[in-house]
């Protein structure tokens, strides 16, 4: 199974893409300070109660935006929350070693997935499943760290997705290096570099907004602020709002409902298109929630409440994408029964396809430790298949 | 209750609380280590009891953590830090290795930090990445800390008892898979001297000597080796900064013959200095090289291979033949 | 030779303390925002030109300021320049093995220093030497690392002035966690920490930030922007002023004219106020100039050219502070060619205790490596010790 | 001007100049690296004439300047950087050890990392704190990494040219107290192998191993010795990662005794593990166990002591008749 295939009909190369995609320019153009923020202001083109808000500066990244895209969008959530439920079904049967769930948060990564363009390079942690789905990445492919049988290993050129990044923060710099690198080549694209709430914490976030402030590099940094890291609160990171924190190294920063869709995707794009005309860094605060425990280890009872879910649980962003197709007629019964079926289909495959995946051989321990051999590894290797003999000799007699 | 069986992570638990009642200087710090009692809990119940000025989440940020430590050691207190997995430690190692280790000596003696980093380290669990390394090395050629890592409930507890007592800083080195082995803790022994060895296991033809989670396995060793009529004594180091070479010595003038067992990588791994120095020690009395079985010369393997990875039954009895067939 | 025998003139409790230390709450408890900053304003109360400007916000933190602490600031600062153009001399006379030279940020370093309470804790980086004079530090002790006999070595308890860090930025965090322990103490006194420019893009420095503010710990970082990190202008470490990276964090910072004595002694005590005042952390930016080189090895014509430094000397600290002085008749001529003669004497008196300083014991290498003792520091000191004494074997025959 | 003789410092120059004429894709990163050439000139002149796009000083960062380097090599790039003096390499450590040394065994092979860091360590030059120590046993210990360190200007050219050709990241230490030492440069040899040790001195008695700084020190060692009559065979290994043992195994059953030399503090410097592993290869062939001279456990002392902390002739000396005496 492929997710190419799974994701056919919807639009890979960004959706709402007819939007008009110029225009935000001068208005920007004034950098760090265009984005006054004394209180916090969350753009939301979406209630919860699914009706379309208006709003003046975002509407037009997604003004052109189709019924079919629409469903797409739908389609990508429901499908990815399908996925992350079997991933978490699969830990449960032992199948998997630890699930890192995306619950709540389909919306920010589907959104600001689908505003990019193919060539644009994305920097995940280990939660960007949905963005992964967007990407065209195979989901067995994130399944094989989980199980164990591997650190990653898919080739980040492939869908220009990189790797999970389990260091929290790490991944912001090789973004930063990656978009300097963009600069340096004169391309038109851009990278966008994923993290949480509580990686904001880390000195490595903060010398990636330095270098790319400094060198201007085509970046967005997409925060999805669920409220948690682990345990704790998002008070014990900031006393400010976390898009206020990218006025102060020179560049907007601001923040989105995380739970619409359609305003993840308009500010992704707007951000995006900053950093593809040459006015670098942009700062995205996803105001989202992690609806699950922090992976299956954990024990969120332990440290909150059921109020909190259940307040959040009003904002789902499925549910409310649901309720503006069905109300701004965008979406028969039909499209909700085949979307059914086809999450049936992709969860069974998920499953197939886990409990399909081979150990690996045990020397693969001694592969691509070093691209250009290293003796000591060969050394260790030989040792190792000597001493494997010894027993075969044993078996053998 | 003076004594009673637990858990090693129960023992460090309640060794904490012993800290934190007897010393009001006492501080625990780290992600998680509050309400959630860390994602171990080992400090399970700490926060509730003693509350959030003493027991303290801090930000997401390793540095932050260790570097904020030191400038409350400078204030006078005594903070015992977690870092959540052996893997994440290496944001700080810049605070560890050019402060920690070194404003004593930058003092001229007048600074002191009674810093302690507990780290929760090794394999076996099947972790992902980063959760399952064994880094004692890169803090053992450090000067200006020590490293220990207890191998059983009853040390855990004294050794914590020792680390918070002591006015340098201590890596603490907990043996994450050993967290739920349960051992006799009595609260009112007499403890050793912290960088000390034991012999865990009495023997006269081989000396095995490891610390951590792999003084288990030594025993296991032992044990087979046993059935086989070979006598293997086991020395459980207890501390890899300093080592205490005058016990293995003793060990090796009797038995001439020392296998080293770390999950750490053999290459540069504590073992290479075990190995040295004992055989400057004893270049007479070794009828065999000083062998070494610990982890290959690669990342820690995702979980289905740790197996492979680790060292096991199979592999120490390997290098104990080795040994002996010199 | 003390500095206290020298600098004992000098009210130590801090300069104008008398001043109205009080009223500034009300509109600074705003807290994070309070200071909109869209351009940068510099604080300033003394033209270069020594004119005496006024300030609606921070006049009153030097409100009281008697003729003769005038007098004791132009003398910490001309006593201070003096001490450090003796160390660059006797570098280049082979004493010191580097000396890193203040020269241009005496009105930082003693404004800041002077805003100081003796309970207050300072955490300087390896330039605050004018700092260090301020609280009553020997001057000699600062020498001893840059001759290279030790790696610092006073007690920084005897007078609240830690030892110089010099791996850039560490020391920040050093000075939060002394400030988070100042706020369990109960204790009203305050941190100070300081830092470069160069040093703001450092992790550290910002993750010094968020705990500061999370914790709402009690410390002023004073950043002196000297213009260079070595080579290296500002603008290699940000495209914004650097007083604007607070704000973000949930803290004010402040631009404040680090060549006014007056305005950096004014801004500093109203960032102590807040802090022992429970409103925690403040970044004040010290706009100064690194009027030399870097240290003694560093030759800044490779990088930069005169017309800079000829533009910064016609705005020296001591030369502003002086035209004040006389034009309000704050010292006559006797004060000042007393402070002549004084000066000569401090140069002679360092110019002798660096001589006069003995190189240590070889054995000195193995001390206070540990508090409590280390097996092998013991052995290799034993080691040591025998291998010296077969030499003394041999030249015994 | 095929052959020249340069300092050590302008050989890495040269090296550095030749690589970004021949590939495009090389960048040179680091803090003052551009207009002022570096704190010691190795870069002096680059950005001059490659301008500051190829040539970059970063932010005074090192996490940072390692994290931006790792993108940069996703994107096709071969950025070598500069960490500016050998104690200031630990804010990097993390990006070092949990990022650069194992990104191409996350991706299975599929990411390469062509980044060399550049470490000028070491003391002899009577320098403040944390700009003189010599740190590579951290570095060795990671799998991952290879570690090199030139002893001479040509090595320094060829082995510069090497690391930038690899695809595995490399970690160049340079021998800063040597950068001013000259000798002779051919830029049209053909160079041995990175990880191959040289036999720079051929004798019969006793093998100095050593690399980087320590070289030139071994062969002072071998002529006072020769003085005495002694025959002493000197190895340069230049790698450190890894450790060319057959080269040392094939001297050591020659001269069957062996002194390692490095500045770096002795306990888990690499020299255990030369001493580990050579013992276990050569155990009937040593006639005495293999010693080590270099740093003590404390932290690298004020430069006034430097001399009597670092390895020097007489140290050297001594250890060789130790030796010989066994
Ligand atoms: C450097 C580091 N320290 C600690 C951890 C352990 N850890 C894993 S996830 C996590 C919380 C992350 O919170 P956040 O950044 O908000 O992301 P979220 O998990 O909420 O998506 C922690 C502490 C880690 N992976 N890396
Ligand atoms: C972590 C670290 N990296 C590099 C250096 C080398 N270094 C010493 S001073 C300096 C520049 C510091 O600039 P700034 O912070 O502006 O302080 P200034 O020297 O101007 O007072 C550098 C790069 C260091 N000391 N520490
Ligand atoms: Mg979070
Ligand atoms: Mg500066």
């Amino acid at each position: 199974m492929t997710v190419e295939s799974t994701a056919a009909h919807t639009p890979r190369r960004s959706a709402g893409s007819k939007a008009g995609a110029t225009g935000a320019k001068s208005k920007r153009s004034t950098g760090a300070n265009a984005r006054k923020s004394a209180d916090p202001e969350l753009v939301q083109l979406l209630t919860p109660e699914g009706k379309r808000v208006k709003n003046a500066e975002y509407d037009k990244y997604v003004a052109g935006i189709t019924s079919e895209e629409l469903r797409g969008l739908y389609r990508d959530m429901v499908l990815t929350r399908r996925f992350d439920a079997e991933a978490t079904a699969l830990q449960r049967q032992g199948e998997l070693g630890l699930w890192a769930s995306l619950l709540g948060q389909e919306a920010a990564q589907i959104g600001s997935g689908r505003a990019l363009n193919d060539d644009d390079y994305v920097f995940p942690t280990y939660r960007e499943h949905g963005v992964a789905w967007c990407r065209g990445v195979d989901p067995t492919n994130l399944l094989g760290m989980f199980r164990g049988v591997n650190n990653g290993g898919w080739d980040p050129n492939s869908n220009n997705f990189h790797l999970y990044t389990i260091v929290i923060g790490s991944q912001t710099l090789h973004a930063t290096g990656y978009a300097m690198g963009i600069a340096k080549d004169g391309a038109d694209s851009a990278v966008i570099a994923y993290f949480g709430d509580g990686a904001s914490s880390q000195g490595d976030v903060a010398e990636s907004f330095t270098f790319s402030a400094v060198y201007n590099a085509p970046v967005v940094f997409f925060c999805q602020n669920n409220q948690w890291a682990i345990s704790e609160p998002t008070e014990k990171q900031t006393r400010v709002p976390l898009y206020q924190r990218a006025q102060g190294f020179g560049f907007p920063g601001v923040r989105v409902d995380g739970n619409d869709v359609l305003a993840c995707l308009a500010v992704t794009k707007w951000a995006l298109e900053r950093a593809r005309g040459g006015e670098g860094p942009t700062l995205v605060e996803a105001f989202t929630y992690r609806m699950g425990a922090h992976t299956t280890s954990d024990d969120p009872t332990r440290y909150r409440g059921d109020e909190e879910r259940l307040a959040w649980e009003a904002k789902d962003p499925i549910l409310r994408l649901r309720r503006y197709l069905e109300a701004a007629n965008h979406a028969d019964e039909g499209f909700f029964a085949e979307l059914e079926a086809e999450s049936e289909t992709l969860g069974k495959r998920v499953r197939e396809a886990v409990r399909a995946m081979p150990d690996p051989d045990h020397y693969a321990i001694f592969e691509n430790v070093y691209a250009d051999g290293h003796a000591l590894v060969d050394e260790e290797r030989a040792q190792f298949a000597a001493y494997q003999a010894s027993f075969a000799d044993v078996e053998g007699v | 209750m003076a004594a009673e069986k637990m858990a090693l992570a129960k023992a460090i638990n309640e060794s904490l609380r012993r800290a934190l009642e007897t010393d009001p200087k006492v501080l625990i710090m780290g992600e998680d280590v509050g309400k959630l009692g860390g994602v171990f809990r080992v400090t399970d119940g700490l926060q509730k009891d003693f509350g959030e000025s003493r027991v303290i989440d801090t930000p997401l940020a390793e540095s932050g953590i260790v570097g904020t430590a030191i400038g409350l050691a400078l204030r006078g207190y005594r903070p015992v830090v977690e870092i959540q997995f052996d893997g994440f430690v290496f944001p700080a190692y810049d605070q560890i290795v050019t402060q920690l280790a070194k404003m004593h000596a930058r003092s001229l003696g007048k600074v002191k930090l009674p810093v302690v980093v507990r780290i929760p380290y090794g394999g076996g669990i099947g972790a992902v990445e980063h959760h399952s390394e064994s880094p004692e090395a890169l803090f053992a050629h450090v000067a200006g800390l020590k490293v220990v890592s207890p191998s059983n409930a009853s040390d855990a507890y004294w050794m914590m008892q020792q680390a918070i007592q002591s006015d340098d800083p201590v890596i603490y080195f907990e043996p994450k898979r050993r967290y739920w082995d349960k051992a006799e803790v009595s609260t009112e022994a007499i403890p050793d001297p912290l960088h000390k060895a034991k012999v865990a296991r009495e023997g006269t033809d081989l000396t095995l000597a490891a610390y951590g989670p792999m003084v288990k396995l030594c025993h296991e060793v032992a044990a087979a080796a046993a059935e086989e009529g070979k006598s293997l004594e086991v020395l459980d180091l207890r501390s890899v900064s300093p080592i205490d070479f005058d016990s293995i010595q003793a060990s090796v003038e009797k038995t001439r013959r020392l296998v080293v067992v770390h999950e750490a990588p053999v290459f540069l791994g504590s073992g290479a200095e075990i190995a040295a120095r004992i055989t400057e020690r004893c270049f007479y009395h070794l009828e065999a090289p000083v062998l070494r079985v610990g982890g290959y010369h690669a990342p820690y393997p995702p979980a289905r291979l740790e197996e492979a990875y680790l060292p096991d039954l199979d592999r120490v009895l390997d290098a104990v033949d080795r040994s002996l067939a010199y």
